[in-house]
């Protein structure tokens, strides 16, 4: 379980308000908060092989912010690659200040003073103010260690909405929207889900933040492009991928950083942590190959776009489930995960005819849907004693508290999204115009071109000898 | 042995699926494409490295050749015009010229036989 | 030494049978596992720096197997790229399966209760079954985290040998080839060398799989490329990289990567984990400038693809005696990696003729081939107590034992090799035909382009404007 | 404090002559060693977890090198890619040799029996020599740890200075004037700045080596950049970058490996490691948006290339400063970093004509001269006992010892590069023949070509069917 | 001032070098290359991205355009036709056209003189 | 309507910016660019790929096509020799042809008009 808070374990889960549950948005959200346990005795003293793996894991984190740039950006036509990587690579700053400045006090202030208890955290921490020097309870590192390593993951999640609206937003809007989605949506998800005063006891279990991250972020994905609406021509006239290497790229650096991302939610180098990082390499391997071969054996060809995209559906969705599941469990649910989401993104996106344009809900929506059921099914208390056991292992409550977590992710996905789309394109206008669109964004919107030379020559082509502006 | 005919069209790069389109209805199965950089009224747009502006004026295209025999130029001038016209600067030209011979490599035949492709 | 058994050194090397030795590989196999030393005393508690430390180093093996395919991917024709990389992706995916399912139990089962005892090791961890919550023998890290560790070596090894047959072989042979080579070839060698019973003391030392690993995989290589034929044009027609910086690419991951796979095999952060890192660098370093060096004077330009290759060539020499040698020897064997490398692949290969695309063999194998060697001459008990003295200090016994592991590797490699291409062979066929090599193996085998755009007009050219089957 | 030696804190800075520090560049040399403090008790044992995050850290630093080949060989035309790439990669093997036989005794050998007491350490450790087996002093990490960690940082440094005179130099100079700037400009500078004895005890502050490392670096370059001369046609004809994408990457990797520069500067895996790596984070994405907001203000548009420049310039900065402020300081620094560095780029270098090719100067020497004095505003022993109070904390000495240090390391930089660029000059020539400058490079100097193929028929066009010298 | 005549080959990328090493044994030895994409009988192939398939019917071709005047045209045309002939589809034309005027930059020399390359 | 001419100039691409103001200069506004690879006598240059060496023989060029009617072919020819000509073997050739007729996509204007620009 990512987050242990002190405490003893509460294994009752509260399921009778289910039908309340479906009367406000607000109630569903506080029921959010799982249970914490304390995983460790507390013992107030730094360890430096525990502090060394979180603060080893937060860098690997990072890397992974920039590689789902080059995942995105490959897939994306060459006239579009640098706003592709830049609404990953620009995120990195823009959440990481809004983090330090605002949002880990809003997460991971104290809930009982909170601004809204329960949902916001208390602002005495704003800035990291009073950081400094402590250790983070339960654990047996410091609190900055914790504060970098949640950042990469605050970092993380908006960066994954914009594979869904890529090749037709405005950068201005994207700035703004990122930047209200992170404070209204998801800084008080990660408090009422990690940073809460267990007020709710709900139970369900997120180890690594499959639930909110990947869902979350893969619903708002879906709402957004629905909102936005499809690119031009699309299904219509060819949009295909125009560097494949650079996505192999990207996903190779996810892949390696989400061992930090599963393994790094130990929040110590333990027994924990291994297990968690066989499991996330036994579900991304088994999906890896479990996509490729549905995509062999319905279009006769398998892909390295297959495998690429696979090895993600796996990673997805064992976030969720990295720290409760035993090996076997984890090569099922990725098998399952690879097959599922190259179905969603294969069929049922064409069905459906949005315009989720590198499958941002495809992969993490669905994906992170799988995972937090399949957590359901598959946790033992055998794994992580701190958990609980799903269905498999005769306990039924953990899959319904699954289920309700993603009903709410999906509501607050969507419904936060919508408002702040409504919003920013009230302010400034979301999508491109249809010239615009036709240029390419990297002209329009960042006056640069990916790829700005010729192959042949080595030389920078189609430029006036004159300089208009040398300053 | 009459004429052969050869029309190049020089255009905007996205229209590129909708010209072979019209091109086909009409009869013209055979063309080749290349990408080229166009240069005229058309002005390009600005780029800026590290604070630094530079105009880029060459604006990429698309050239379509195709030779004809059967087909009437006239046709070939009036459905491209039709479908790449979009009031904008920049719509390019078309420019047609004679030639002398054709081959084709596979069969080895000359003259007008060779881009008829009805043989195949 | 990479895996430090629990029991005492018994320097005594059986060095008799030598003629016998050729009468039966099944017998050499055997006396390949060297000798198991106890470097630390059994303290069965976990140690988090420790796991820390092998948790990041199996992160950092991970990442190289993308890495070479980058560094493969670049040296091949733009129209095999993806295949190319693809070979390596791939790999991580199926093998890492393998693993989990079978492969440990396999390489790391019990050997006295073995299927095969002295070969096979017994299979009561498949599915990685009693490995939750052990500590690995003679180590202070869980067990999982040597299983995870050990995954990430046995995805490289068949990754490194698809650079011999680039661009011209199908994927389904592909696949079909390298689980069975895995299976029958690198489990049992891994069980005899690392996992063994210490039947056979012979006391050859292979610190983190130089033998193992690179001699087998480029021998394989060797074997497969005369096998399968030389690529159409192959010598005639020019071949050239498509991509060098996808290359050094490739290469600066690979290094970066090494250094898990070679300090990382201390198992622990230590003293010897930070010798065998100076001395992975020491070699990598002397080898990139000693490689460019010789092909400056001998063909005039110092070539970027040189030093590329340079640094893999120190880096596959220093893997068996990283944890064994001083830093100045591991300078010499870097200096004569880089050398002897070059001109296997500069004049050796072209002498032979034989068609091993990326060289496979001329780096790996001969790389490998002469750091098994140098070990035997430098390694010291200065250094590494439980290792041994070589000629150069003294004791001519641990180069005879490096020989002859050397030659049964390199048996074991080609006639293993031989068996599996020919089943495989019979069951589908290995290379493409002709028309399918001209157009390239991206499209034909994967159906993608690596690079299917323009550069100068951003779009995607040349498809139709009918998307045959949209579901 | 990036080398904590034993000793006591004395705070007595010493400032009296501060003109006869104009009068002798050596004397200034020898003020720039700081005060050594014992951050930890010594205990004479190595600790894992301490060990652990050193050594991941040196892998982390490593990787910086060839991140910096890929974002310096973005920025080129397409024509010099693979000998811009090359000076960053080639180095690595160039200086590490240099640094395992010669460089570490210079820096780090024995003081009080140096060759020159104060600037060039004993040279007993020639070849690492007698560093096996040891406790770097001050530290629970083994000497070879620190050798290793420390063989990085001596990498990187010469590698910065290669953007300032990309696209225009002979590679046999530039492997002559890189070998002689680090073994008479670098290694004495590391032993007076970190390995000196305690000589003189001017207390000038700098974590991770920014005053030391970027300004050295990036004065050298602006020095070089000026002795060679512009590149042909520099503002005329028109240089863009050839490929942003790899640019980014190179920011990437750049970032990523930060954090083992500056929270592995902690020397150990604790507090003051977590505060450095917050403080990385919060600076450096801090100045990402800040440059890229500066030039969406000027030029009207936000550029990708800003945002890979920004971070880089936030990176910079933070370095002397990391382990002594807190977060809020260190987003200032970036704020601050980001708007001054772009200024130095986009205005000051067109306003003085100099060609600094890749802004080594306007981002590394800018960013280090803000970062200096910035330290000199914000530190605080509340952050790190073992440090000093900046300006705002009420002690204005720090920040006159940090002034006097800028000029020093100014006047060794420019003096230092003026007097080898003069003796490399006069042995082979410094600069490309202009045909050769047309050519590219990479055709002239190494004899290959980046991309050599074409991307629509995957084939390598143009090669003659006969191979001249296959042999 | 004899007749130049410029023949334009457009085939199979592959066979490059055959052709230029063929039409240098028969004396021509100026010659400019370009990468085109050819449509015509020759099928393309299919793509699949995300399981959704696309047909490429644009086939990378190179067009290789020479002027010659002392060699014979016909020649040309049939040793071309020979080494490029493979008897699958696909395997291109020749065009053929009379140009006017020719000039070597180097010297400013104009007419056959210009692509004469003895000179030199 | 008066004759209309393609001038075609194959050169190096290091020199497209001066030659596209020098045309400019006397009034030739529109044009097409290409990247093509040129073979003649200037040698190419020598490549090494793991100790083995290549010769490299089609040098990278650039293509400048314009059709002019107004603008005399011989002030094209002889101002392009100008800015082009360095003396050094691959300096390029300009070839000369006659075209039928031209369009202008954008007004459907044909022939000489289709080129002239000051109608915009
Ligand atoms: N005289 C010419 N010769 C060759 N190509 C030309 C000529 N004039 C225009 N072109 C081509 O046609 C393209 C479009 O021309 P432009 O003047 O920009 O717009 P429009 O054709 O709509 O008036 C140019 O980019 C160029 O490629
Ligand atoms: N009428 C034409 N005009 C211009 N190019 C043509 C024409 N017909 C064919 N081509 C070119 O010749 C190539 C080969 O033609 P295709 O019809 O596929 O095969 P084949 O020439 O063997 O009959 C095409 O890809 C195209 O580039
Ligand atoms: N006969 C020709 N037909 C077409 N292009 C030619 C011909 N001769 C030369 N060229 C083009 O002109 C370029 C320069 O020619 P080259 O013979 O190398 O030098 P120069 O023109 O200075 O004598 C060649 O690279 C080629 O592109």
């Amino acid at each position: 379980m990512l987050y242990s808070l002190a405490g003893k374990k509460e294994g009752k889960i509260y399921m009778k308000k289910l039908w309340s549950v479906f009367l406000s948005t607000f109630m569903l959200l506080l029921m959010m908060t799982p249970i914490a346990f304390a995983a460790t005795e507390e013992v107030p003293k730094v360890d430096s092989g525990d502090t060394a793996w979180v603060l080893i894991s937060a860098a690997l984190v990072f890397i992974m912010t920039p590689g789902l740039g080059f995942f995105y950006g490959g897939m994306v036509r060459s006239k579009n690659v640098l706003t592709t990587i830049m609404h990953s690579f620009f995120i990195v700053g823009l959440i990481s200040v809004e983090w330090i400045i605002l949002g880990y006090t809003m997460a991971f202030g104290d809930d009982a003073t909170g601004v809204i208890p329960g949902i916001i955290g208390s602002l005495d921490k704003i800035g990291l103010a009073g950081t400094a020097g402590q250790i983070w309870t339960g654990t047996s590192i410091p609190e900055l260690a914790f504060v970098i390593f949640q950042c990469m993951f605050a970092v993380i999640t908006p960066a994954l909405i914009t594979g869904a609206f890529a090749e037709r937003v405005k950068f201005k809007a994207y700035v703004l929207f990122m930047l209200l989605w992170t404070i209204f949506i998801y800084n008080p998800m990660a408090h009422m889900v990690w940073g809460g005063g267990k007020l709710f006891e709900l139970g369900a279990l997120d180890f690594a933040g499959g639930l909110v991250i990947h869902i979350l972020s893969g619903v708002s994905g879906l709402t957004l492009c629905i909102l936005i609406g499809k690119r031009r021509g699309y299904g219509k006239l060819p949009i295909l991928p125009h560097h494949l290497p650079m996505t192999v790229l990207g996903a190779a650096l996810l892949w390696f950083g989400w061992f930090g991302f599963n393994a790094g939610s130990a929040l110590g180098a333990n027994e924990l942590a291994s297990s968690a990082f066989v499991a996330t390499q036994a579900a991304a391997a088994m999906a890896t190959v479990s996509w490729v071969f549905c995509e062999w054996i319905r279009n006769g060809k398998p892909t390295t776009l297959g495998a690429a995209s696979g090895c993600i559906a796996g990673l997805v969705a064992i976030t969720p489930a990295a720290g409760f599941v035993a090996p076997i469990p984890a090569v099922i649910i990725g098998l399952v995960a690879g097959a599922v989401c190259y179905f969603a993104v294969a069929v049922l996106k064409n069905k459906l005819g949005y315009d989720d344009s590198l499958d941002a809900f495809g992969v993490h929506g669905i994906g992170g849907t799988w995972g937090a059921l399949a957590t359901g099914l598959w946790a033992t208390t055998a794994v992580n004693p701190a958990g609980a056991d799903g269905l498999f292992y005769g306990d039924g409550n953990l899959l319904s508290a699954q289920v309700i977590s993603i009903i709410v992710a999906y509501l607050l996905g969507s419904i936060g999204t919508f408002i702040i789309y409504k919003i920013v394109n009230a302010i400034t206008p979301f999508r491109v115009s249809e010239a615009e669109e036709i240029s390419g964004l990297d002209i329009v919107e960042h006056g640069e071109r990916g790829y700005s030379h010729s192959l042949m020559t080595g030389e920078s082509l189609g430029v006036q000898n004159d300089l208009t502006k040398t300053n | 042995m009459s004429k052969m005919t050869k029309i190049e069209i020089i255009t905007r790069a996205n229209k590129l699926e909708e010209l072979k389109s019209a091109l086909n209805s009409i009869g013209v199965e055979g063309m080749t494409v290349s990408q080229v950089y166009g240069c005229g009224l058309q002005k390009g747009h600005k780029e800026v490295y590290r604070g630094r502006e530079y105009s880029i004026n060459l604006v990429p295209k698309i050239k379509l050749e195709t030779v004809v025999c059967d087909v009437p130029v006239d046709q070939v001038l009036s459905v491209s015009q039709k479908v790449l016209c979009t009031d904008q600067v920049g719509d390019g030209k078309i420019f047609v010229y004679t030639i002398d011979n054709a081959m084709r490599i596979r069969t080895g035949t000359q003259g007008t036989k060779a881009i008829t492709d009805d043989e195949a």
